[in-house]
């Protein structure tokens, strides 16, 4: 199935989610509200024309303004794949989650809320997952500034401070 | 700081005897097998059929009770850091560390970026010896560990 | 027509209610044996028996996406080699093939035959330490170093044309860092002769070991859905009986031009999917990949495989998801680009990462000997997993 | 003690001037000595022996630098350093059975040696039922085990400790079994009297002597000492890989150089015990070699079956816990069993 097909299909059961979709790029994609993104993504893998039974990546992004998530979803049985994003405000991240409906879900979005802050709504266990659960911030964010020390530990060396931007 | 440290000064009989001592320690250091990153692999190397650790009396012991040497291979995160100090503390004295690698060093390539990556080994525990390297060849951590039997015998390592 | 979700574990304990003890937590790691690394998984026991496991990782974050956000598109290739440090060579090409396509770049070639050669390679030298730390976590030793003895080979021929032994940052955009010095064809070849034999020693001593086989047939099956759902791929996935390889199903490089097998686990001494499964598939693959490297080397052009594009390039803004085949299975690199001399994002989807959470639905009901085979069977990288 | 003062006396014909007990006590001392030389010695030849022989078998070449040629030194060298390590008792340990199970585990293995009959003439104790002494000794290194990794008040320890309780106790049965069907026909279990009943060339020796029943039975012997003795492919107990120590994991010093000692005695004893049963003691294979001393056949045998022993420790996988109740109770069991019972019957018939 070609992109636009997949898109068509989605247009005619949920025709209000779609915000963008952009067929001249080299991987093309459709932008979707957060929603009822689960329900779509329900229907992209349940229906058998569509079938897309893998969830290849799922990757946080920071777009400057907003921030957002990117899905590639794959269909082993018809070898098509496609392109997902969800775009949400800074300042009120949330998505549904998708881990009921690919468990591989469950740790990148937790990956996605420790690194960018985004809060996956119905996720079974929204915690931190690479960085310790007592750390501030999420370092992903373009806007983040390192901290000088964590538990006591110097973060940045001594011998760093000052010249730091030299060697840019 | 043991009773021998104290009185063998003057004491020819106790000098020796801590000689002895010492060369027992240089002699069969055991490292704890903890590979944190890529470094470990290349110490799985050094410790495989072609470099062979076994040959300097070396073998990796699983609890860091049996150990003496802790070779810091790899990359040392913040989320690590408290652990690694954990797995020094319960080493029996007398215990020596060697760094493994420009990231145990430094923070290595991490040097710049790594918001999670401990700047240096030697904040949280001493280093004996340092090996250079990203990662060292098998050749240079036998280097390394040769550099501390040294130390060890003449009575400085692990102080 | 809705179908079933994957339950976070579909195994019920099948210890007798009338058995059942106290239940114990256990930290197994960060320093653990048999954890491959800095892996910390939080046991539920129940005498020998694991109620639940649940992996805790992050011990190795060393913020690759933060630093690849922040230097040029060249430096990020020494990063890449450090994210699965087994398979250097397999995760070079994978980023370099996205920035490839992204600035649509023709590769020549004599370097795209040089890829292969080393992916492959790499991918046996991968293998073979998946296959030794296995054999180590089943308890046996000398298999271990067997294959550290055969895998110096390939790190000699390595050294020879990167200069480097286990970090290489060989494969640049629009080429290779060096060409194949003289002879270093020849040697490959000849380590190709030495090597085919060598892995029915492999198969002597470990693979038809009738206590292996015990230890590992019918244990942590992987059924081929639940794979599929939680991201498993590579040999873990063929091990279920998936025939699903990128270098077929989604060809890069000149992978097309091959002729080799797919290898899928057909559960000859158990279940489809066990953990025996997941380790004959890795044999079998280094058959494969000596296959591969054979009829790369003998087509291998003349002429010059440096590359060709200056280091300080700029790629047109626009994204790509590229994905390859390592040894761990399916890399991914969602390359974000704005048009400046920096990326602007870069996600990985690491392999070791998906293929880790599944030990979480596959552990409960399992005893503690069998976790470690599992997760030895997983081939997980901590570089991988927490980047 | 009378075979042993014999012994002494042949050697230094004027004990026999000096008191009884002054006699007997000198003789006593200087056995006692002799065995706890030969145990240290042993074990840490054999620690080396291990580190060689694995080493040659994976393509290396072992301890090599430690003392000159082929690092002699190298168990001296690990002797005198852990003598020398600091003695980490655990904070949350119980510190009584933490400093006693290696101890225990030692002694059970050194007490194990006071029966073994080195040549016609040097036996420590010839007890009469010098088999089931033994037997019964070193089960007591269980206890040991068991003490050290509950002590220790660690998990994995603990584990450990469950293990070589289960294992151990388990694996007495076709160990006792396998020695029955020998005793059956022996009628003695005097560890002297069964050798000397094996006079004559090889084919006298029980593993042939009732070809191939007792042959299968010194096979169940050895199986199953193996787990005795927590060698792989029955390492469950300290089974690095799982339990990273296993009831060692907290032991650190001299007191871990005492398991480790243990270990290597006790498995110089099961050989031992099946060279003494089955294998002829130290009787020469062919009348011809009777000119080679006894001691020199016994710990030959001996040696030559601890070095299968590491060549299956550097060759097999390990088992797991439920497969290893399995064998001992499906299979050496049961076979144990029908070996005693096919003895008894040609016996009869």
């Amino acid at each position: 199935m070609t992109a636009q097909e997949i898109y068509n299909s989605i247009q005619e059961k949920f025709p209000d989610t779609i915000v963008e979709f952009n067929d001249s790029v080299l991987q093309p994609y459709i932008k979707l509200t957060p929603d009822q993104f689960n329900e779509v993504c329900q229907f992209l893998r349940d229906t058998d024309t569509l079938g897309f039974d893998a969830l290849m990546n799922l990757s946080g992004v920071d777009y400057g303004e907003e921030l957002g998530t990117v899905y590639h979803l794959y269909s082993m049985q018809h070898r098509h794949k496609i392109v997902l994003k969800v775009n949400v405000p800074r300042e009120h991240a949330e998505i549904p989650t998708v881990a009921d409906l690919w468990r591989t879900a469950d740790w990148h979005e937790r990956e996605v809320f420790d690194l960018y802050g985004i809060n996956f709504i119905n996720h079974p266990d929204m915690r931190r997952i690479l960085l310790p659960d007592d750390w501030e911030g999420y370092p992903l964010r373009k806007d983040y500034v390192q901290p000088e020390e964590y538990n006591g530990i110097t973060i940045a060396h001594p011998d760093m401070k000052g010249n730091s931007d030299e060697e840019k | 700081m043991g009773w021998f440290d104290t009185h063998n000064e003057n004491n020819i009989f106790f000098g020796k005897l801590e000689d002895a001592f010492n060369w027992g320690r240089a002699s069969s250091p055991w490292p704890i097998g903890f590979g944190l990153a890529c470094c470990a692999i290349e110490m799985m190397a050094t410790g495989a059929s072609h470099y062979d650790l076994d040959r300097f009396g070396t073998f990796f012991r699983p609890s860091p009770r049996q150990s003496d040497v802790m070779i810091v291979a790899g990359t040392v995160t913040l989320k690590m850091a408290p652990l690694l100090r954990r797995l020094y503390e319960q080493m029996p004295e007398p215990k020596y560390v060697i760094s493994m690698g420009s990231c145990a060093n430094c923070g290595g390539p991490y040097w710049r970026y790594g918001y999670h990556v401990l700047k240096g080994v030697d904040q949280i525990v001493p280093v004996d010896v340092y090996v250079p390297g990203c990662p060292p060849r098998p050749e240079a951590l036998l280097d390394g560990l040769i550099q501390l039997k040294e130390k060890i015998k003449s009575g400085q390592a692990g102080k | 027509m809705k179908k079933s979700n994957i339950p976070e574990s579909q195994f019920e304990l099948q210890v007798p209610e009338s058995l059942k003890t106290e239940e114990m937590t256990i930290s197994m790691g960060p320093q653990h044996p048999s954890t491959h690394g800095v892996l910390q998984v939080i046991l539920k026991t129940d005498g020998e028996i694991i109620n639940s496991a649940k992996p805790q990782i992050g011990y190795l974050h060393r913020c690759f996406e933060k630093h690849a956000e922040n230097i040029t598109w060249h430096q990020v290739i020494p990063f890449t080699d450090r994210l699965d440090y087994i398979a250097s060579m397999n995760n070079n090409l994978g980023y370099v093939i996205g920035i490839e396509r992204m600035m649509n770049l023709e590769v020549n070639e004599r370097a795209e035959h040089l890829r292969v050669v080393v992916s492959e390679l790499n991918r046996i030298a991968s293998h073979l330490i998946a296959l030794g730390t296995y054999g180590l976590d089943i308890g046996a030793f000398t298999p271990f170093l067997y294959v550290f003895r055969d895998r110096e080979k390939i790190l000699d021929l390595f050294e020879e044309i990167s200069g480097a032994r286990l970090l290489y940052n060989y494969i640049w955009v629009g080429g290779v860092a060096y060409d194949a010095p003289e002879g270093w064809r020849e040697k490959v070849l000849e380590f190709c002769d030495y090597f085919e034999p060598k892995i029915k020693e492999y198969n002597d001593i470990l693979t038809y070991n009738k206590i292996f086989i015990e230890r590992t047939a019918n244990v942590g099956v992987i059924p081929a859905e639940v794979g599929i759902s939680y991201g498993v791929s590579g040999p873990s996935l063929r091990g279920s009986g998936v025939n699903f390889d990128l270098r077929k199903d989604d060809p890069y490089s000149i992978y097309d031009r091959f002729d080799f097998n797919v290898v899928v686990g057909k559960g000859e001494m158990g279940t489809v999917g066990d953990t025996w499964d997941r380790y004959w598939v890795r044999v079998d693959e280094m058959v494969e990949s000596v296959k591969i490297i054979r009829q790369a080397l003998e087509n291998l052009p003349e002429g010059d495989a440096k590359e060709t594009v200056p280091r300080n390039i700029k790629v047109p803004a626009g994204e790509y998801y590229m994905r390859t085949e390592t040894p761990r299975g399916e890399l991914g690199f969602y390359i974000i680009s704005d048009g400046s001399k920096m990326p602007n994002r870069v996600k990985v989807r690491s392999p070791a990462f998906c293929n880790l959470s599944v030990l979480q639905a596959i552990a409960p009901g399992v005893m503690i000997a069998d976790l470690v085979a599992i997760i030895g069977s997983l081939d997980i990288v901590l570089g991988e997993v927490d980047r | 003690m009378e075979p042993l003062f014999q012994f002494f006396n042949n050697l230094f014909p004027f004990i026999s001037d000096w008191p009884e007990w002054l006699a007997h006590t000198v003789v006593g001392v200087v056995t006692v000595l002799l065995l706890f030389g030969f145990v240290a010695l042993f074990a840490l030849f054999a620690i080396w022996l291990e580190r060689k022989i694995s080493a040659h078998m994976q393509d290396r070449l072992g301890p090599m630098e430690v003392g000159g040629w082929h690092g002699w030194a190298q168990p001296i060298a690990d002797a005198i350093k852990l003598l020398v390590k600091e003695d980490i008792i655990p904070a949350m340990a119980d510190r009584t059975l933490f400093k006693l199970a290696p101890v225990i585990v030692f002694t059970a293995a050194l007490a194990g040696f006071a029966v073994l009959p080195w040549s016609q003439d040097f036996i420590p104790a010839d007890l009469n039922v010098g088999l089931l002494y033994i037997l019964s000794v070193s089960s007591f290194a269980v206890i040991g085990l068991l003490m050290g990794g509950w002590a220790s008040n660690n998990k994995w320890s603990l584990y450990g400790a469950m293990r070589a309780a289960s294992q151990m106790i388990s694996y007495e049965i076709p160990v006792a079994l396998a020695l029955l069907a020998v005793i059956m026909n022996a009628g003695t279990m005097s560890m002297r009297h069964l050798v000397i009943a094996q006079s004559g060339n090889i084919l006298d020796w029980n593993v042939f002597n009732f070809f191939p029943l007792t042959a299968v039975a010194f096979f169940i012997y050895f199986v199953a000492s193996l787990a005795e003795v927590n060698r792989t492919p029955f390492d469950l107990p300290e089974g690095e890989s799982e339990l990273v120590g296993g009831f060692h994991t907290e032991y650190s010093s001299m007191r871990f150089a005492f398991f480790f000692l243990g270990e290597y005695a006790n498995m110089y004893i099961v050989s031992a015990i099946a060279t003494t049963v089955f294998l002829g003691g130290w009787l020469a294979p062919f009348e011809a070699l009777n000119f080679i001393p006894g001691p020199i056949w016994f710990v030959g045998k001996a040696m030559t079956l601890v070095f299968i022993q590491m060549w299956l420790r550097w060759t097999l996988p390990r088992l797991r816990v439920d497969q290893l109740m399995y064998t001992c109770w499906k299979v050496l069991t049961p076979f144990s069993f029908a070996i005693i019972l096919l003895i008894g019957l040609w016996k009869v018939l």
